[in-house]
């Protein structure tokens, strides 16, 4: 499940459970209060939207082989985005938690060097 | 042939989109023709990656006049 | 912060975000549906409860040292747990996500080896 | 002394807590002395761990009899 959107990410996120999956794993990734040692106020993302949905939706089901995850969920939020509000939001589903972990971490690790998704400015506070 | 701009690509070429005439060739003769139109790119070649029709370009793919191009500089989502 | 209780886990556990923290890494622990390959309704868990919540604390204080977390939350609940509901929320406050990964990874790892908490029965469907 | 039996330990035991007389020793004799009391507790012996006063014993630690014991088989939380 992919989802680009410019409100705020709901939390909880509404997560189906599944009988054979006993880890939920879940990460938000949060704006700080600063960027580049001054205070801010919050960031501003944008993305190329549809090639950024298409590879986050590739990338989810690629990992969720590699790992043995049955579900995975990714939320961006594009546009402006509060001190203290997620910007991104991830989360897996499968049966031993190891999976999810490792899932989780390749997916931030790769998000991050690939998808065109780009922090445009810090508003100063 | 259709560009996109985004990020730092979009305030150096002071536009998010743009119309560029080319009869078609690799990332070198796109490059050159992109910075013809917009020479402030110049400092962000070495860092962009070409996008054709929501793709990377893979290393010696041709660029064609129909496709659109996006220009990707350095993401930094998350 | 420590918690050991008979009620559900609250999903959203509420979590104080802290301005350094640009990660919140969460993890549910799911009771499945089969416990040795039987179907289930529920599994019961206890708890030598003052030595788990002493071990506990000192295991997320050692942990939030040692990977650089800034606040640490670990929930288990006790007694019957039912099917498709969380037996152990693990959460973890970090300014850069890969300490917070690394957090909840290990302290599962720590925790299954170590504190005095059992699943004690599966109770059949 | 006071003795608490957990999951496997304390249906073997039959209890969850009980008084056993004991004069002081290494975890060595005080087995000897739970053994007599609870021969069920004999296949548990090799995996269980000692906990004196709410902290796990560490080898060789010695056990007096105003101590709290715990014993706590193979842990399975999460």
């Amino acid at each position: 499940m992919v989802a680009l959107l410019t409100e705020p990410i709901p939390r909880p996120y509404p997560v189906e459970a599944l009988p054979q999956c006993g880890a939920l794993a879940e990460f938000y990734g949060i704006v700080r209060g600063e960027e580049a040692g001054e205070p801010i106020r919050a960031l501003c993302y944008e993305a190329y939207e549809p090639m950024a949905r298409q590879m986050l939706k590739a990338l989810a089901q690629e990992l969720a082989t590699k790992h043995g995850c049955h579900k995975v969920y990714v939320v961006h939020r594009l546009g402006e985005v509060p001190v203290g509000e997620a910007a991104i939001y991830l989360a897996a589903l499968s049966p031993h938690r190891k999976a999810a972990f490792a899932l989780l971490s390749d997916f931030m690790d790769r998000l991050k060097a690939d998808i065109p998704i780009w922090k445009t400015r810090a508003l100063p506070l | 042939m259709r560009i996109l701009f985004f990020a730092q690509a979009a305030d150096a070429a002071g536009t998010r989109e743009a119309s560029l005439p080319f009869p078609g060739g690799d990332a070198e003769a796109l490059w050159t023709e992109l910075l013809r139109a917009y020479p402030r790119l110049a400092p962000l070649r070495a860092t962009t990656r070409l996008a054709r029709n929501g793709q990377y370009a893979a290393p010696g793919e041709r660029f064609a006049e129909g496709d659109v191009v996006a220009l990707i500089p350095p993401v930094s989502g998350g």
